[in-house]
């Protein structure tokens, strides 16, 4: 495995951004256990990976493709996504950036490059591999990154693209945020994932000539140094590359339906984590991407406690403005079913 | 006689198979739905653990692994989930399970049951909502089992691991909650290929399938207050058809809806319509409605949701329209 | 005017739409068929070389990259073979292209477009016969050309590749060799969603698609010895359905056969069946026959080959059951 | 990779069994070429893999389970399949093993484990795995053996039953047919195959978990003693294997069509390559599993030519006998196509 040159980025913003997704989080899941009818059916939460989807994003330039799953709310977000549009897509408003047609699972977002959002796990990785292969056919520096879970790599679409983008040298950034390792498992060397027989899944990258890499994925540095490096070698043409995300899941984050344990996340956790829910307590301590973040800014002595809480509460406002905007706006006649099924005319 | 849930009667069912015969094992989990009751489903588990194996996210894999198993005589039925997951395993389950027997002249038989919810469940969205069963019903060799009751998912469960045949087993999240009676008493045996009266009546034949026959039995209901006597007849399977009991009742009738939720176009509604318009047409005295899905991908909103899903009341408009 | 084989027309209207936009990308360079003519495809594969790629055989991969590139503004023509293996793509076909465009509202299209050959080319046996078209027709948000003549099949690759939709391009093996006119001094632009009346008549409707296109103008050769005036109508593109110009065919003649090479249940006959039974009921006089395959798999020799195959003799003796 | 032990084998009834699939092939080109309506597709044959499919059939049991591809002839005829039956199924006489449903893509024999076969690329690993699934359940010791080209790691279905292969590690054995590599590009450690970006195939099972090994196509003794091991390590719990077999591809078999070459295959050739075609010199002289097997035999003194000769002459003669066997042999009725769309009542 490879290492990546070291890149400036600006650590206050990530640390918004990462803020801002934590606290739209925390919206959704309330928004869908205090209603019965705004998310009918299940959804997932990015709540503990956020430093994967800021890091990763950081590294993108404007005109770069960017492609996501199911767990889709904070990758668009850390795109750049605005809350208002997300929250109003999620609960299926026409201010939605789908003007509700998708919802939780389908958070599209054209003007950021989110051209497509398959919620079927295996869907983005060739349709991501498309988008860098387009960029090759049309002679662009363009790189497309896909967010995906390591259950794709259980998936045969999943091996189909990545043969297919290293015979071919696609700009194309391949980023597992593998949330299934227990993190004693994983320093035993125990298999990565309880349904994936590798040991290593960069293993099987490799076995395919992938440079692959394995970062931690609750260190939004590490991940935004290493895809500052890879995202730049992959517009001269050395891609693709496969990334492996090692994140210890959010204890809310089991089965379909995410539980806000303890309630929204308190800054006082954060700094002392011992105050928390028990069941929280070692993941706070551990592996919380945002309050790792958090204390080792204060550590360093680049930013103060107090600077830091007044991110959170500006995050937290944008995030109740964000769902004020969102329950405020008009839901979609029920005529409008049957508009845009086919695109008329041609765009060219 | 016992009241009890859709899922209640699928999880007996799918208990007395596997009780049954050793050689049915399951292969995924899932047969409960989103929601599924531990207290339905758990005691299956627990009794039948060792024949239940829960496979990675690799639907074509592990469905041709069910398919290769039946072929050695196991009697595998395959959880595959959501209807639109059927698409990964298309290869297995409409180019290699249905062509074992014949191909092989009766040498070799495939007896695999791949069990998916179908169907709009509400938020699913597009991708998530997807209703396969027309696709299989134009692929030769699966037999197609559509339950729309307690008590016929429960019979029909164990018709379909019977059979020597392979067979796409289609419920519907919405059905689970449905109640109904069920006999304990009897091992209440469906076979394949009966279609069930569910609602006689003398002025219009509704054949309805799935989940469209409690809207059908609700929409019978709101057109007697019309004055409109309507026949509910519940194919129960597809394959094989029971054209006869359809042809029957039309034959009494005159009058046709076909109701079905997949999409319109080359859907259930309209196989069985280009049944009558072919077999049956003597009989007919109006044009045979479809109502179905009206050829659009399933919209996340409630609002459009509701729009574009067929109801009870789909089916009154269009018994009515046929009546006039 | 020149008279040209079907794969002559496909290749040189593959070749305008190539040097009529640069965004039109091949993936996939199988679409001569089996045996493809090189003096017919070389010149294609001389001058747009780089901008043909040949994928691994990985469907499901190439056509996610396809649809993927497609998202991006690239019109890519993926050739997949034969149309059995378009099912290793059916998580992308069906459930990926068409939500792009309806998923957004209208913001993202996804101009790719799907060529397979489909049906029963002789000897393909069980796994290389399958027609999937009516499988594809299930599915909202598809465009779908089957093209029956070199004129239309030119002219229809190039509507497909213009189109900003996802579009499935349906050839057969046996149009192949088939020869007719094209205008080569023209464009010969063909709209999506209209029907073609292929000879005019007065006694019976022939709704024919595809390969059942010559098959039907030869049934109508014969049914006139008989004193039976047939007029063959090909819609020529399935989405959009150029119903209208069915239904006044149907609404003069009063009878219909429709013909299609896919298998009979939940088939294309069977939608066009249904369509009329709802829209066109009170012209008809007689019962809507379907000439389609018997609902069975394709046995390999030719002997059952042939029996279950859809031919002119099949619909000429439909034809005389209606007319009676 | 590991290495296997040694087994006892018979070499002269392998031999038989090469020759006799050589034959029989030579026929199968003369029957699609000498009749317009025998054969009226393409078809593919098994000259010049002869060694990898009776090296790895001599390993099995009579339970075992086999499965095969587009390319079966060979493989069924090296399982023990009568010549008769496999040509009257290839033109599809009622004689045939599947009495002429199949045909050259899906000759099935059940009476020897080989119950579907798939002409689908990746449609047979998962059955297979299937098979060796259900021997697992039941209890047996049964093993099942799969070939399949080198293609087939192209498509995902085979990553998908690799990896549940290896989860639960089944008595599955997955000899993949590598006939895609140039014997020049494979020694200068070019790609192993055009459209595959792994630098060895084994790489890609290594990854997995599954004991990967590679062995020379050419060479029935290597590929039956390393068989021997696998399939008796198989039964005792110790699978999945992966074996990538390397074949030299023989000359005529270049596109969909194939060719013979100089007419069917002359014993002098053998003994002498310069005498033949010049197309084939270098192939009879380095690759020809066949003529390897043959000149080696009468190094060692095993053999005597003229011994060998009479084994080919014999299998020659079955081949012939087969051919007019299968073309005498009644074709099936029209109206039989209709029959055993669907089984009656039940077998248990
Ligand atoms: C083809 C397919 N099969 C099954 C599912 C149901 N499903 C949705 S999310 C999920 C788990 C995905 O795991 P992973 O990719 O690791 O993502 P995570 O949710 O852990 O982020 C499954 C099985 C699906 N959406 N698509
Ligand atoms: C899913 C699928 N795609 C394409 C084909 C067409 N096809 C038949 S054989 C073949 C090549 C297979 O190569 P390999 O697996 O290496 O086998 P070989 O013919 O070299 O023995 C292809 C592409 C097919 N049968 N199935
Ligand atoms: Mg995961
Ligand atoms: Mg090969």
């Amino acid at each position: 495995m490879a290492t990546a040159g070291t890149v400036v980025h600006n650590l206050k913003s990530a640390l918004h951004r990462m803020m801002l997704i934590r606290r739209v989080e925390e919206q959704v899941i309330d928004l869908a256990t205090s209603f019965d009818d705004l998310i009918r059916g299940h959804y997932h939460v990015y709540i503990g990976q956020e430093a994967t989807g800021v890091g990763a994003c950081m590294a993108l330039g404007p005109d770069d493709y960017m492609f996501t799953t199911h767990r889709n709310h904070g990758h668009v977000i850390a795109r750049g996504g605005e809350p208002g549009p997300v929250i109003a897509e999620i609960i299926g408003r026409t201010t939605g950036y789908n003007k509700g047609r998708g919802g939780t699972f389908h958070v599209i977002a054209k003007h950021l490059g989110v051209l497509q959002t398959s919620a079927i796990v295996g869907g983005g990785v060739p349709m991501a591999a498309g988008a860098a292969f387009s960029a090759r056919m049309r002679g662009t520096d363009q790189v497309s990154l896909v967010f995906f879970g390591d259950g794709v790599l259980e998936e045969g679409a999943f091996h189909e693209a990545l043969n297919m983008s290293s015979l071919w040298n696609l700009p194309l950034i391949m980023m597992c945020e593998n949330n299934s390792v227990p993190q004693e498992g994983r320093r035993q060397g125990e298999y990565p994932t309880s349904s994936f027989a590798a040991t290593q899944l960069a293993d099987v990258a490799s076995a395919m000539n992938v440079e692959a890499h394995v970062v931690d994925g609750s260190d939004v540095r590490q991940v935004g140094e290493l895809l500052a490096g890879l995202v730049g070698r992959a517009r001269e043409g050395e891609g693709p590359f496969f990334i492996e995300s090692r994140i210890n899941r959010w204890p809310g984050n089991r089965g379909q339906f995410p539980q806000l344990i303890g309630g929204p996340h308190r800054m006082a956790w954060t700094w002392n984590p011992g105050t928390a829910d028990t069941r929280l307590q070692d993941w706070l301590a551990d592996s919380d991407p945002v309050s790792l973040l958090c204390r080792s800014l204060v550590e360093e002595g680049a930013m103060t406690r107090k600077e830091i809480e007044e991110v959170d509460a500006a995050a937290r406002q944008e995030a109740e403005e964000a769902r004020e905007f969102a329950l405020s706006s008009p839901m979609p006649s029920p005529e409008s079913a049957m508009d845009y099924i086919f695109a008329e005319g041609e765009t060219r | 006689m016992r009241e009890m849930t859709y899922s209640e009667a699928m999880a007996i069912g799918i208990q007395e198979a596997l009780a049954e015969d050793e050689s049915v094992v399951l292969i995924g989990a899932g047969f409960g739905g989103l929601r599924g009751d531990p207290a339905v489903w758990g005691p299956l588990r627990e009794r039948f653990g060792d024949r239940i194996t829960s496979p990675p996210i690799a639907e074509l894999g592990y469905c041709g692994i069910a398919v290769g198993a039946a072929l050695t005589g196991l009697r595998p039925i395959v959880a595959i989930g959501t209807g639109a997951f059927s698409f990964e395993a298309f290869p297995q389950i409409a180019n290699e399970a249905p062509q074992a027997y014949y191909g092989t002249r009766g040498q070799v038989t495939c007896p695999v049951v791949f069990h998916m919810r179908a169907g709009i469940r509400g938020a699913g969205a597009l991708q998530h909502s997807i209703a396969p069963q027309a696709m299989y019903w134009n692929t030769p060799g699966l037999e197609i089992c559509v339950p729309g009751s307690p008590a016929d998912v429960r019979g029909l469960i164990k018709a379909a691991v019977r059979s020597n045949n392979p067979t796409i087993f289609i419920d519907h999240e919405r059905l689970h909650p449905l109640v109904g009676e069920v006999d304990e008493s009897t091992g209440g045996d469906i076979p394949l290929g009966v279609a069930d009266v569910k609602r006689e009546g003398s002025d219009v034949t509704i054949v309805a399938t799935s989940i469209m026959v409690p809207r059908a039995l609700e929409a019978a209901e709101t057109l007697a207050g019309q004055g409109i006597d309507a026949e509910v007849v519940d194919p129960r399977t597809l394959v094989p058809l029971d054209t006869e009991a359809i042809l029957r009742s039309v034959a009494r009738t005159g009058r046709v809806v076909v109701a079905d939720e997949t999409q319109k176009s080359c859907g259930v509604a309209s196989e069985i319509a280009a049944t009558i318009a072919e077999e049956g047409f003597e009989s007919l005295r109006a044009p045979i409605k479809r109502v179905a899905i009206p050829n659009v991908p399933i919209p996340y909103h409630q609002a459009e949701e509701d729009y574009i899903t067929p109801t009870a009341r789909h089916i009154v408009e269009a018994a009515e329209a046929v009546c006039r």
